[in-house]
């Protein structure tokens, strides 16, 4: 599969969004009296790298048109489980994480697949519970992790602009991006996301697809949590709702439709860049937090009113009656 | 310990006269909550009329603080300011700054014991606070003529060095009078409507008759315990009532404690650590050496004192 | 080419039922190598049932299915796959948010785990020239194109699956003259390869001039099996119809001039179904549209109800224009609608019989805007009354009910009202048995009697013949002939299959 | 989105009529039974957890958050699905409440009315209107009033400006008024539903958006008026939250956003839309608080309760889901 076109929506959307973001972040020194330097663009990947495994989870579900609202709670409980069983091992936290994480998701697809409930009660019913999980399992603390070699290495620069936690999750990108156009997979989870019923009739296997899909989103999303632990050196219980909003901000700009079947994990970059790169911008010129707040409530709003079937037929409606009649008029 | 101090004092011709080409980059606490945005609007205004450059880095998220420290060591100011959301995450950046040479002054809550050495502060006397609450609640519990009694604790955040260390001050106090007795600390989260639902429950736990003490880590949660007390219908205040105390002080504390539903609190308030703060990023910039660490001298409030501090705490 | 070949696949005694409804018993045929075998019978009959147990859709309830001599669970769409049977189901089944290049690799077993979508280009582009679709391009997305060439893409999907049986449902219903034609020359070259495949279709010429053997089905069994050779269109009529249905259509006396004209449609287009439909129809009558799956009788009305967004043209009730594309102007107007899906667009399944018979009479039943207890059960009496439903479920939910009375539930509720002027009907018996089609006939009489105006569409000729007092026959989106006087039912049945050609213009 | 439009799915597997159903069902039933049983041993069992102090407790806790589920459950019947905006909405007009104080507590709280259905009712035009997604619409809605509430408070905690927000803290017969309130409200809410044209136009709606505009129903002005009243009942868990706390800031509305979805979801209203009932939510709430509480008693942490309201939602939605499809077959 090519890339799409540009003149399709899940290139476009973030196309349009990162090019925006990337004028206004070069146009930093004019409009404030700070200088760009090579840490910022290390700087914005590094807030990538915090968002981005998120936006890759959300995202592939919703490409599969169901929407994984746990995503939060498997982050926060990735990001525990790495720091309570890994200090004696990074590598037994990460484990352990990942491990959840795919446990989580294969329930969640599993019940989802098998007894066609629709995602958002089941996944929000998760999201509540682990948080609760999370929060058992710490006391409801902030976990501090001592292993502070593991802290100073996934953040340290590489190539100046990068740290091993951005290339990891950057990495992963494109992993999804190749898996997604190189393999079928790419296209039957568009199939199932598009028409469900045209896909399992074509010989799709939908019920595999999802359980699977939701076990990538739960994998993902505990490494997620993993990488922002030991980036942070702790691991917090309770990351609020800010990042799942932020998730699906940038998954939107990033080109997914509401209505399922649409996107690629190149856009999802797209879409979560633009999102890095306009909080690098807001923490460079120092905007205050709720101006970037708004500006988000503005894109979200544009897209979602864009989205909305009914205006769409009454465009439609629209369109017809400007457009002349041109038939004889005959009486039968 | 001033090694801060003395590695950035070298570079400008560091002229006593206004602080003109100071550059402070600003990591506190995000408008969004209360006491930083009057903090804030104390602290920057000050510095800025000193000719001082602040930028603005601030958030209420962990996660975001990190990168904005990040950021700020990137700017290369003269003095990174911070207030420390989630003391372990910012070890790492504090000692990423110690190497890029930049200082960095800590306000408000204490830093990871790791790095203490590595940073100024200027810091709540959380202890303190703490020890004001107790000494508020056998105040007014020997007032009402009780020998014993038992009391709860509704506290903030438990993760954070605030709530650990104002719950030091408070058991350390409690443990000279053992006769009041803590039946039950329970986590508030700082958030005023989670406390109230907790309090509602521990009063039916325990009844009216099995508390007679509250103790809210800041004003917003030990109004709702108050408020939840009422709808028990446990009496609050006066000769028999519930005695009720903050340590953490809000304008509608003040108000309470004069309508004698609270019994007391303490400062903190944002007002006086930002006017602190800002003095000393002043003598710092102005080679005056301040110390390294410097406690917010904090009072207690009660009836008695309550005019005395009706202004100050008014603010937030 | 004849069916001399060896025969390739083999149905036996095919049963399966659906709750009550026996939709296909006892099935029996066998398709040759080589042989294009047709499966005729009208609405209802079983085709699909039968196409979907052969495709892996549903399991047989018992009889043995044979491919190549050995006999197969088909118990999943990819069992059916493996075992060599390629499928264009009845209904659209290609992904609109996908390119085309990717809708011909979906679910094909030979693409393997990696996407060879470059290497395996020349060879879907011959797979779409062969079907006609030279001029798209495979990497549009699907969306872009019309219904006919989304077929054609699905068409072309099955062809280049290289299926020991390709099975076609409808494959035609909503293509024209040309991209049939494309089809038919496809689906011979497949044939010419030594494969089988069983061909649905309602459109008689194609079967007679594509097939070699037609298997006919009346009510779930199988009527016969014969060679085309011996067959002519009306022959076959025959034996779909049972006994030839060759009496006259009564008149019902009414005149053909009366009172005015309550409903006006002119020049009423929808782009790609629909080409400039006019009709006036008169108070106190039935009128019936008649026309295939695709013959745009459907979106005549579905436009007419303000249900198509893209519709243009002139609708006037009592000489008021009615906004086209707004619902709730059609109903302020007086224009009741039952859609052919109950399911989805009809009822509210999960309500009782009550609230569905009274969902859009709620102003009238409340005072305040509250429920009038007296208002609504009076209405409810006299509605319940007027379907010939039984007053004492009416607080049973409406799932609970056979196919028949939910659909009279559907219909009741256009009934009995006053402010309704004109009721249109898409397929108002589609599913529904003997018994409850005469109830719903009865009903809809009853409404033209009390001076209502019917419009209803339909491909069944029986229905068409006992119930409308006019027949308009269409075909692939323009009218074919309007039928006001006596119609013998082997015409209408020309002309719903045929378009408006002449005998001569067909091969036999 | 097609995750919530639920069931019919035109894909769903021939269900065969007979024992396995009735088994199925009759699982389920052994389920439901054993978990009532266990939870009335587990209450019984619980010190001081059957009296009267207690049962005060449970409702007075469950009663902020279930008014806001009231208000969220008109708008899931209506098949919105939900609004994750409720925390927003709730402490912007907390922070009007208050300001509003100084002339007086019933034209404060007109004030917070009137302006949650302002804030709420845009939202439902929309949705109902334009048919617009309302998960991500509410999302964008939730950082808009954030923003715009943190802008002009300029993020500092609003306080009383009068004294009259008081009296919504009073206890009447020893009970908070919220309480009556909340149950004053569940019975308007439930008669509304029930007994009146636009609850019954709701239910149709919810139940199938497509068949509601086939049949002329007035899909996007019942939708509107269903998010108007979600905005009124926000309004008044705002104004009673704001006067529990005394105090006022972006902050107010905490996790009220998921409690009431979790309430709705507990109470056995399926996302899908076109059922649930105001009771069944006002009984969700209460299971809610009372599972919180029986826990706390026994002495299990904050996060050991909010697991449980995960698991019970969860349970909640399956059997629903089961059940429904059970009696479908
Ligand atoms: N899933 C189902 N559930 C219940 N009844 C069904 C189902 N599928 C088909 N039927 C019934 O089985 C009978 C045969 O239907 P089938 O679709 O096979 O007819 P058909 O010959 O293909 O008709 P058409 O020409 O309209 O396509 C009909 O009465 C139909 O209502
Ligand atoms: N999925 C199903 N499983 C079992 N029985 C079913 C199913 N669907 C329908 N039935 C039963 O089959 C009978 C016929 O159903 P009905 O006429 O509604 O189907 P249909 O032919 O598919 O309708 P339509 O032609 O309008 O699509 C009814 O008794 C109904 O209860
Ligand atoms: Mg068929
Ligand atoms: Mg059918």
């Amino acid at each position: 599969m090519k890339p799409p076109s540009f003149r399709r929506p899940e290139a476009s959307l973030p196309v349009a969004a990162l090019v925006l973001t990337i004028i206004a972040f070069v146009l930093i020194p004019t409009y404030t009296d700070t200088a760009l330097s090579s840490f910022d663009v290390y700087n914005t990947l590094q807030i990538f790298a915090r968002l981005g495994l998120l936006t890759l989870a959300l995202g592939l579900t919703m490409i599969a048109g169901e929407f994984d609202l746990s995503v939060v709670g498997t982050y926060a409980l990735g990001g525990m489980l790495t720091v309570q069983a890994g200090q004696q091992h990074w590598a037994w936290g990460l484990l352990a994480a990942l491990g959840a994480g795919a446990a989580v998701g294969l329930l969640q697809g599993g019940l989802i697949a098998r007894l066609k409930i629709p995602s958002m009660p089941v996944t929000l019913a998760t999201y509540i519970a682990l948080l609760g999980l999370t929060s058992a399992l710490s006391g409801g603390l902030t976990k501090t992790y001592a292993n502070v070699t593991v802290t100073l290495w996934v953040d340290q620069p590489v190539l100046t602009y990068f740290s091993p936690r951005s290339l990891i999750t950057l990495g992963l990108f494109a992993a999804a991006a190749a898996v997604l156009s190189l393999s079928r997979w790419g296209r039957e989870l568009r199939a199932i996301g598009g028409d469900r019923r045209a896909g399992r009739v074509a010989g799709v296997r939908v019920d595999r697809l999802i359980v699977g899909t939701f076990a990538a989103s739960g994998v993902l999303s505990a490494l997620g949590g993993s990488l922002l632990s030991f980036s942070l050196g702790s691991a917090n219980p309770d990351p609020g709702v800010q990042p799942l909003i932020v998730a699906a901000a940038a998954a939107l700009l990033g080109g997914v439709s509401l209505a399922g079947g649409r996107g690629h994990p190149l856009g999802l970059l797209g879409g979560i860049l633009a999102v890095a790169l306009l909080a690098e911008i807001v923490a460079v010129a120092a905007v205050p937090q709720y101006v970037s707040q708004l500006f988000f409530a503005g894109l979200l709003g544009i897209i979602v009113v864009i989205d909305a079937p009914d205006l769409h037929s009454a465009l439609v409606r629209q369109r017809t009656r400007l457009r002349p009649s041109h038939h004889p008029r005959t009486s039968i | 310990a001033c090694g801060g101090g003395s590695s950035s004092g070298g570079g400008d011709t560091a002229g006593a006269a206004g602080l003109e080409g100071k550059t402070v980059n600003f990591v506190g606490y995000g408008k969004d909550n209360p006491w930083g945005a009057y903090f804030n609007g104390v602290f920057v205004p000050k510095l800025e009329s000193q000719g001082v450059k602040v930028v603005d880095l601030t958030t209420m998220d962990p996660g975001t603080a990190v990168t904005n420290f990040n950021q700020a060591i990137s700017n290369k100011p003269d003095l990174i300011v911070a207030a420390l959301l989630d003391t372990s995450s910012t070890v790492v950046p504090i000692k990423k700054a110690k190497q890029a040479g930049i200082p960095v002054l800590v306000f408000d809550g204490r830093p990871d014991p790791s790095v203490d050495a590595d940073v100024m502060q200027v810091l709540s006397d959380s202890e303190a606070l703490g020890t004001a609450a107790a000494q508020n609640l056998v105040e007014g519990l020997k007032a009402q003529g009780r020998n014993s009694g038992n009391l709860i604790a509704i506290t903030g955040t438990k993760s954070g060095f605030a709530a650990q260390d104002r719950m030091k001050g408070f058991d350390a106090e409690l443990a000279k009078t053992p006769e009041y007795k803590v039946v039950d600390i329970q986590d508030g989260n700082w958030d005023p409507t989670l406390s109230g639902k907790i309090a509602t429950q521990l009063f039916a736990k325990y009844g009216c008759s099995g508390i007679q003490g509250a103790y809210g880590m800041a004003d917003y949660q030990a109004l709702p315990i108050v408020a939840a007390a009422k709808q028990a219908g446990c009496p609050v205040g006066g000769k028999t009532g519930l005695v009720v105390t903050g340590s953490n002080c809000f304008k509608v504390g003040i108000d309470a404690i004069k309508a004698g539903t609270l019994y007391g609190t303490a400062t903190e308030d944002p007002g006086t650590i930002a006017e602190q703060t800002a003095d000393y990023v002043i003598r710092y910039f102005n080679q005056q050496n301040p110390p390294a660490k410097e406690l917010v001298k904090e009072e207690r409030v009660t009836a008695e004192n309550v005019a005395q501090f009706a202004e100050q705490c008014s603010k937030a | 080419m004849s069916a001399t070949g060896e025969e390739l696949v083999r149905v036996d005694d095919l049963t399966k039922s659906f709750g009550s409804t026996r939709a296909v018993h006892g099935a029996s045929f066998g398709i040759a190598a080589g042989e294009i075998h047709a499966l005729c019978g009208h609405n209802g009959a079983g085709k699909s049932t039968v196409v979907k147990m052969l495709s892996g859709q549903e399991t047989p309830d018992a009889g043995a299915i044979r491919i190549g001599g050995d006999r197969l669970d088909l118990h999943s769409r990819q069992v059916a796959q493996r075992s060599g049977v390629a499928l264009v189901d009845q209904e659209l089944s290609v992904v609109a948010s996908l390119t085309v290049a990717e809708n011909l690799m979906l679910g094909d077993l030979r693409a393997g785990w990696l996407n060879r979508r470059r290497a395996a280009g020349p060879r879907l582009r011959a797979l779409l020239d062969n079907v006609g679709l030279g001029h798209v391009d495979l990497d549009q997305p699907l969306s872009e194109l019309g219904i006919g060439e989304r077929q054609l893409v699905e068409i072309a999907r099955a062809l280049g699956q290289d299926a020991r049986l390709l099975i076609l449902d409808e494959p035609t219903a909503t293509l024209s003259d040309v991209e049939s034609e494309y089809v038919y020359a496809a689906v011979r070259a497949v044939a010419a390869t030594g494969r089988a495949i069983l061909f649905v279709s309602h459109r008689l010429g194609e079967v007679l001039g594509l097939c070699d053997r037609v298997t006919v089905m009346r009510d779930g069994a199988v009527v016969a099996t014969t060679a085309v050779a011996g067959l002519t269109i009306d022959s076959l009529i025959v034996q779909m119809l049972g006994e030839a249905p060759h009496r006259l259509r009564k008149r019902t006396g009414r005149e053909a001039e009366g009172p005015a004209e309550v409903l006006n449609v002119s020049g009423l287009s929808v782009a790609g179904r629909v080409d400039d439909f006019s009709i006036g129809l008169r108070p106190g009558r039935v009128y019936a549209l008649a026309g295939q799956l695709g013959s745009g009788a459907s979106e005549v009305l579905r436009a007419i109800a303000g249900l198509v967004p893209a519709a243009t043209g002139d609708i006037e009730v009592d000489g008021v224009t009615v906004r086209p594309g707004h619902p709730i102007a059609a109903t302020r107007a007086g224009i009741a609608f039952v859609s052919n899906d109950r399911k989805s667009e009809g009822l509210f399944l999960d309500k009782p019989i009550s609230w569905n018979l009274l969902a859009t009479r709620l102003p009238a039943v409340t005072r305040w805007g509250v429920i009038d207890r007296q208002r609504w059960s009076t209405a409810l009496t006299r509605l319940v009354g007027l379907c010939g439903l039984d007053g004492k479920r009416s607080a049973d939910s409406v799932r609970s009910l056979s196919g028949g009375n939910q659909q009279k539930v559907f219909v009741g509720r256009g009934l009995g009202r006053s402010d309704v002027r004109v009721l249109l009907l898409d397929d108002p018996t589609r599913g529904v048995d003997v018994g409850g089609r005469a109830a719903i006939h009865v009903l809809l009489r009853d409404a033209a009697d009390r001076g209502m105006t019917v419009l209803f569409s339909s491909t069944e000729l029986e229905e068409l013949l006992d119930l409308a007092d006019v027949v308009i026959t269409m075909h692939k989106g323009v009218v074919v002939r309007r039928h006001d006087g006596d119609v013998a039912g082997p015409v209408l049945l020309r002309e719903m299959t045929h378009g408006a050609a002449t005998p001569a213009e067909e091969r036999r | 989105m097609n995750v919530m439009s639920a069931p019919p799915r035109s894909d769903a597997p021939i269900r065969r009529p007979g024992r396995s159903r009735s088994r199925a069902e009759l699982v389920i039933d052994a389920v439901l039974l054993l978990a009532v049983l266990a939870a009335i041993v587990l209450a019984l069992t619980t010190h001081r957890f059957a009296t009267v102090a207690n049962a005060k407790a449970i409702l007075t806790s469950a009663s902020l958050v279930g008014i806001a589920a009231l208000g969220l459950t008109l708008i899931t019947i209506g098949g919105s699905a939900v609004s994750l905006a409720i925390s927003p909405s709730v402490a912007a007009v907390g922070m009007i409440f208050l300001s509003a104080q100084s002339f007086g507590l019933v034209p404060a709280l007109a004030l917070a009315v009137l302006c949650g259905i302002l804030i709420t009712g845009v939202q439902g035009a929309i949705v109902g209107y334009a048919a617009a997604n309302p998960v991500v619409l509410t999302i964008a809605a939730s950082f808009a009033i954030t923003g715009i509430a943190t802008g002009v408070s300029g993020g500092s905690t609003v306080s009383p400006t009068g004294g009259g927000y008081d009296r919504l803290n009073a206890t009447p017969g020893g009970v908070a008024l919220s309480v009556y309130v909340l149950i004053g409200l569940a019975l308007i809410v439930q008669w509304t539903l029930r007994r009146t044209g636009f609850g019954r136009s709701l239910y149709l709606i919810g139940e199938n958006r497509r068949a509601a505009r086939a049949a002329g129903l007035p899909v996007g002005r019942t939708t509107a008026v269903a998010w108007l009243a979600a905005g009124a009942l926000f309004a008044v868990t705002a104004a009673f939250t704001a006067a529990f706390n005394t105090s006022a800031n972006v902050n107010l509305g905490g996790t009220l956003t998921f409690d009431a979805i979790a309430a709705v979801l507990a109470g056995g209203t399926p996302i899908a839309g076109g059922r649930g009932s105001a009771l069944r939510t006002l009984a969700g709430a209460v299971l809610i608080a009372a599972a919180s509480d029986i826990l706390l008693l026994r002495g299990s942490s904050t996060g050991v309760q909010i697991l449980v309201k995960g698991v019970i939602v969860l349970v909640v939605v399956v059997l629903v889901h089961l059940r429904t499809e059970g009696s479908r077959a």
